[in-house]
């Protein structure tokens, strides 16, 4: 059987959820490997949201937040970029693969480019094979 | 309880819930055995209490509010805690309907002392939701089995609002019968309410029970009982003859956790009953 | 080599006339403990208390810690070291302290031991520096000359580590932490109440000190750092099972060096690399 | 009966006893020695001092489980745990932590309603006492001889061990360890040489001085509840204190714990483990009350904890001088000094 990752994604209201409402309503066509969950804004993911997802068995976690500049709170996805940029780091030495969590910025009118991004994502993931280290054994 | 290990709670259902006060956070639940010698085994007393336990929420520690004289069920009354520190256990238990199933552990902790009190006048004094191991003392000594080992029974219940008194059926019960003084006061009424209006200090103050062979049990918020106190000591009680239960944090409530010490005594194994003179031993560490 | 001699008789001079004046209510420094090689963090609120503090080699304490005990206002005298001023600086970024509420006695030192080991502590396992970045006084001379190694040569060996071996290494490390949270409690940086670990809504992780709860409280802690910490290495000096979590603290304080071109406690003027953003910040930082 | 084996040829001792069931015994690690359950012979290591934690963990392990569970299954259907032990052998233990083993018997086996875990426990471990190496400077931390515990005190061990040279005395004390002892063939017997070295071992234990004072148990307890309301005293003792676990994790009479369930996926577990007076949440009521928020209240509790509260309910003080709380302490708070401090206060 192929491996079928488990990837999540935690997309900004305001932009990429948006984002991935085009893409669903234009009916392009993605990897079903993908759950999203919505928050208000990129700066509200709390880097514990993403250990906690890889301890629970994600095999990947994608995040998705207005282009910089276009943040409906003017200023969260920069603090976020920042905030997140050093998760990855902490992720990568603790001896992770730093391509399991990627950032995008999708804007609402950007479809395409979200299901372009889950594609090459899943690949991806699909690539690095399933994710064993944190996750907790059930 | 079960299989002889104290840690392991048994099995009961919810087989009654009464929503007792208006705010809708406090209601008593009864539940019923689900195994026969479990109920055989639960032997209690007015004062004592248990763990209510959810697999996955945790335990927590309720004053038994039937009394022994109720056969065939238990009753507690659970307030939704919450409000500053989560409460596992109480809102998963507020968000359970009748039938369902959860643990229980018991009954632990000593009781309000029966041999000491027989024989004697008794004044109940309670306020707000700390009423729940007096109501089982109540219905204890009322019962008719019980009532001549008691002298006079006087109770003084308070609230703030008239919505948040409770058991207000069988408040209007003790009302019509002429062996119990019943004295029901609200810090404030509203349109309907007919009764007494007024704090709790207060009213004992003008009910002033005679402290001839007379013991006062007393139960509520901390700051009711700062200013019940020195009434009861100006009427003359001595500090042996007035009771009270404490209330600390517990997990095992078998002496063992070791968290719910006021100086030497824990207060799930010596306690949670003592009485004022016996307070007044311990370190105020609570 | 520091005169320790000297600067202990400096910080009792100083401390006594700070008292003394009044201008404090409270010295931070180090005070006698039950043997010459185990001195405590000492807290000095009277004149007699004076005579009590010492200063050697083993007074590795970071005082900073203490800062955030007392109410806000209070005035506060305390004795730094080079990473401890660093600390001091943070917790000023941080709204925790105001600056005109400290006086700082500022201890330039070289030669700090580990009183377990008798190991000296240079910039393997802190930041390494000598001299305070911030002070009112300074009570001994400033150490020049002797220049020491880079506090980030010694994650070299990690850095080139393959990540499977990498990963083996944490998870063996971490998996012998017995959840005594000493490491928050020494850190002058830790000071929620209550930390994230200590909820039950939600719950993090498991108290139980097992494999992934382990994990979440010190890579989330590893994060709640990032920035902030300054590498005074009393994490990992308190550590009961020997956690080497200087290493980690070390290589997220480098990457944030790297990305953000700012290094942890310099300035007052600046604010801690994670609370600040900048337009211009490269998205290459988060490939 | 006295025997002996050379400490080269301890492990084909150890062997036997892991073929006899389960061993736990010293092993070195990156910071210091650990009681641990062994599972290679050669890891067996004797050259310690004390070990980091106390040897508790093997009557009250850091996490106990009760019983397992499922959500949304009936309470019937949860398993609780069966403790299936083995005959257990507890080897190399300081006399000083042998005696917290008494001390916390009163606590869990014999007063008020029994602990089943550690009873069972208990009733299955055979302790092998070690003698400290009196040739050995002392650590300053250590102060057993106040307790009344002496460096080669045999008691409440079942087999009692001294190190003679390279050789391995070991003597059998209780019932349970004489049998033991008469069936470990690997073992030597020994001249009356060694005997009286035995013996002797054990007399020049008392001369084996470590830090001591006076510490009369009612007396403390005593003075230590009239102090009780003396902030400043209790103040300037913690201002060092970071309230962190580390004394009463590795102390081996601290037996405060908490029940947890730990749910994942659907199921989980309910255990206990290990908890600290010294932590903020420790007393923190679902009312939001908290009788301890202050250090200097929980530092308090600890000491008052260990030499009045346990004295005035049990009995005993609940310290057996092992000093590894000083040891271990961050900032070197020692409960010694305290307790001389607080007899002068």
């Amino acid at each position: 059987m192929s491996f079928e990752p488990k990837i999540l994604g935690i997309a900004c209201n305001w932009c990429t959820y948006t984002g991935a409402d085009l893409a669903g309503t234009t009916r392009l066509k993605y990897p079903q490997n993908l759950r999203v969950v919505r928050v208000m804004c990129s700066s509200r993911i709390n880097p514990s949201f993403i250990f906690r997802a890889f301890q629970l068995g994600a095999d990947g976690v994608l995040i998705g937040g207005c282009h910089p500049g276009d943040c409906h709170y003017n200023t969260g996805n920069l603090y976020a970029r920042r905030r997140l940029a050093t998760t990855k780091k902490i992720l990568e030495f603790a001896g992770l693969e730093p391509g399991r969590l990627r950032v995008e910025w999708i804007s609402a009118s950007e479809g395409n480019k979200f299901a372009e991004v889950v594609e090459e994502f899943t690949t991806q993931i699909k690539n690095l094979g399933p994710q064993t280290k944190l996750k907790i054994p059930q | 309880m079960s299989n002889n290990n104290p840690y392991i709670p048994m099995p009961v259902q919810i087989s009654k819930i009464v929503n007792e006060v208006d705010t809708n956070d406090i209601k008593t639940f009864r539940f019923t055995f689900l195994n026969k010698e479990d109920e055989q085994n639960f032997k209690y007393l007015p004062g004592q209490f248990a763990e209510l336990s959810i697999y996955g929420k945790g335990e927590s520690p309720i004053g038994i509010a039937s009394s022994p004289t109720q056969q065939g069920f238990v009753e507690f009354t659970v307030q939704r805690a919450g409000a500053i520190v989560p409460g596992m256990v109480t809102s998963a238990l507020h968000d359970m309907d009748e039938g369902g199933e959860i643990g229980l552990r018991g009954p632990l902790g000593n009781s309000w002392p029966i041999e000491f009190l027989e024989n004697k006048n008794i004044v109940v004094v309670g306020g707000g939701f700390a009423f729940t191991t007096l109501r089982s003392l109540i219905n204890y000594m009322l019962h008719k089995d019980n009532r001549s080992r008691f002298g006079e029974i006087t109770v003084i219940y308070g609230a703030r609002t008239p919505g948040l008194l409770l058991y207000k059926d069988e408040l209007a019960l003790w009302e019509k019968r002429d062996d119990i003084k019943s004295v029901i006061t609200v810090d404030k009424g509203d349109e309907t309410w007919k009764g007494r209006q007024g704090f709790v200090p207060a009213v004992c103050k003008e009910v002033a029970p005679s402290p001839k062979n007379t013991v006062a049990v007393i139960c509520g918020p901390p700051i009711m009982i700062k200013f019940t106190l020195p009434v009861f000591f100006d009427l003359g009680f001595s500090k042996d003859n007035i009771l009270t239960s404490l209330e600390m944090r517990m997990k095992c409530g078998i002496g063992k956790c070791g968290r719910c010490n006021v100086g030497y005594k824990y207060v799930c194994s010596d306690g949670p009953v003592f009485s004022l003179a016996q307070l007044e031993e311990l370190p105020r560490d609570f | 080599m520091t005169d320790f001699k000297k600067i202990e008789e400096n910080l009792k001079k100083e401390s006594k006339r700070l008292l003394e004046a009044g201008d404090v209510t409270v010295v931070l420094a180090y005070g006698k403990g039950f043997d010459e090689s185990h001195p405590m963090p000492y807290a000095a609120k009277a004149v007699a208390d004076v005579e009590n503090i010492v200063f050697n080699e083993y007074c590795n304490y970071n005082m900073a810690r203490y800062l955030v005990r007392y109410p806000q206002g209070t005035k506060i005298a305390i004795a730094v070291k080079a990473a401890d001023s660093r600390a001091v600086i943070v917790l000023i970024q941080e709204e925790k302290v105001k600056r005109e509420n400290l006086v700082i006695l500022g201890i330039p030192v070289q030669g700090m031991k580990n009183p377990k080991t008798g190991e000296i502590i240079d910039s393997k396992t802190t930041c390494g520096m000598y001299n305070p970045v911030l002070y009112d006084l300074l009570l001994g001379e400033e150490v020049h000359g002797s220049k020491s190694a880079s506090p980030y040569e010694v994650l070299m060996e990690y850095e080139k580590m393959d990540k499977d071996a990498r990963w083996e290494f944490w998870k063996k490390e971490l998996d012998k932490c017995i959840r005594c949270y000493a490491c928050r409690k020494a850190c002058p940086m830790c000071y929620c109440d209550p930390c994230f670990i200590d909820q039950s809504k939600p719950k993090w992780a498991d108290k139980a000190p097992q494999s992934p709860g382990n994990m979440m409280y010190h890579l989330t802690r590893f994060q709640h750092l990032a920035g902030r910490c300054i590498d005074c290495g009393e994490c990992s000096r308190a550590c009961p099972v020997g956690i080497p979590l200087y290493l980690f603290h070390k290589k997220v304080a480098k990457e944030c060096e790297e990305m953000f071109k700012q290094q942890a406690g310099m300035s007052i003027e600046d604010k801690p690399v994670l609370v600040d953003f900048r337009v211009e910040d490269s998205d290459k930082i988060l490939e | 009966m006295v025997k002996k084996i050379t400490i080269e040829k301890i492990s084909e001792l150890v062997a036997v006893l892991m073929e006899k069931g389960t061993l736990l015994a010293p092993v070195k690690e990156v910071s210091g020695h650990n009681f641990a359950q062994i599972s290679d012979p050669q890891k067996v290591d004797l050259n310690f001092y004390n070990t980091i934690m106390s040897p508790k963990n093997a009557f009250f392990p850091h996490k106990e489980d009760f019983v397992k569970y499922k959500i949304g299954k009936s309470l019937a259907e949860a398993e609780a745990t069966v403790l299936n032990l083995k005959p257990t052998f507890l080897f190399g233990v300081r006399p000083c932590d042998v005696k917290s083993f008494e001390i916390m018997d009163i606590h869990f086996n014999a007063a008020g309603i029994v602990d089943p875990y550690w009873r069972a426990r208990r009733e299955a471990t055979t302790i092998f006492g070690y003698a400290y190496d009196l040739s050995v400077p002392l650590d300053s931390a250590d102060f057993y001889n106040t307790l009344g515990i002496y460096a080669a005190d045999p008691e409440g061990s079942d087999i009692f061990m001294v190190k003679k040279d390279k050789e391995l005395l070991l003597k059998g004390i209780t019932p349970k360890g004489e049998k033991l002892l008469g069936e470990l063939s690997s073992l030597a017997r020994v001249s009356s040489a060694d005997e009286n070295y035995f013996e002797e071992y054990i007399k020049r234990g008392k001369e084996y001085k470590t830090r001591f004072t006076c510490v009369d148990a009612q007396a403390i307890a005593r003075k230590l509840e009239t102090i009780f309301d003396n902030v400043d005293f209790w103040t300037k003792m913690s201002s060092a204190c970071l309230s962190c676990g580390i004394c009463t994790f590795v102390c081996p009479t601290c037996y405060c714990f908490d029940i947890c369930d730990d749910t994942m996926f659907g199921k989980g577990t309910r255990s206990r483990v290990w908890d600290a007076c010294m932590f903020t949440d420790f007393t923190l009521e679902a009312s939001g009350h908290n009788p301890r928020t202050q250090v200097y209240q929980r530092l308090r509790q600890k000491i008052s904890h260990k030499y009045s509260y346990h004295i005035r309910k049990y009995g005993v003080i609940s310290c057996v001088g092992c000093g590894r709380c000083t040891r271990h302490c961050p900032v070197n708070i020692d409960i010694y000094s305290i307790v001389e401090a607080a007899l002068k206060a």
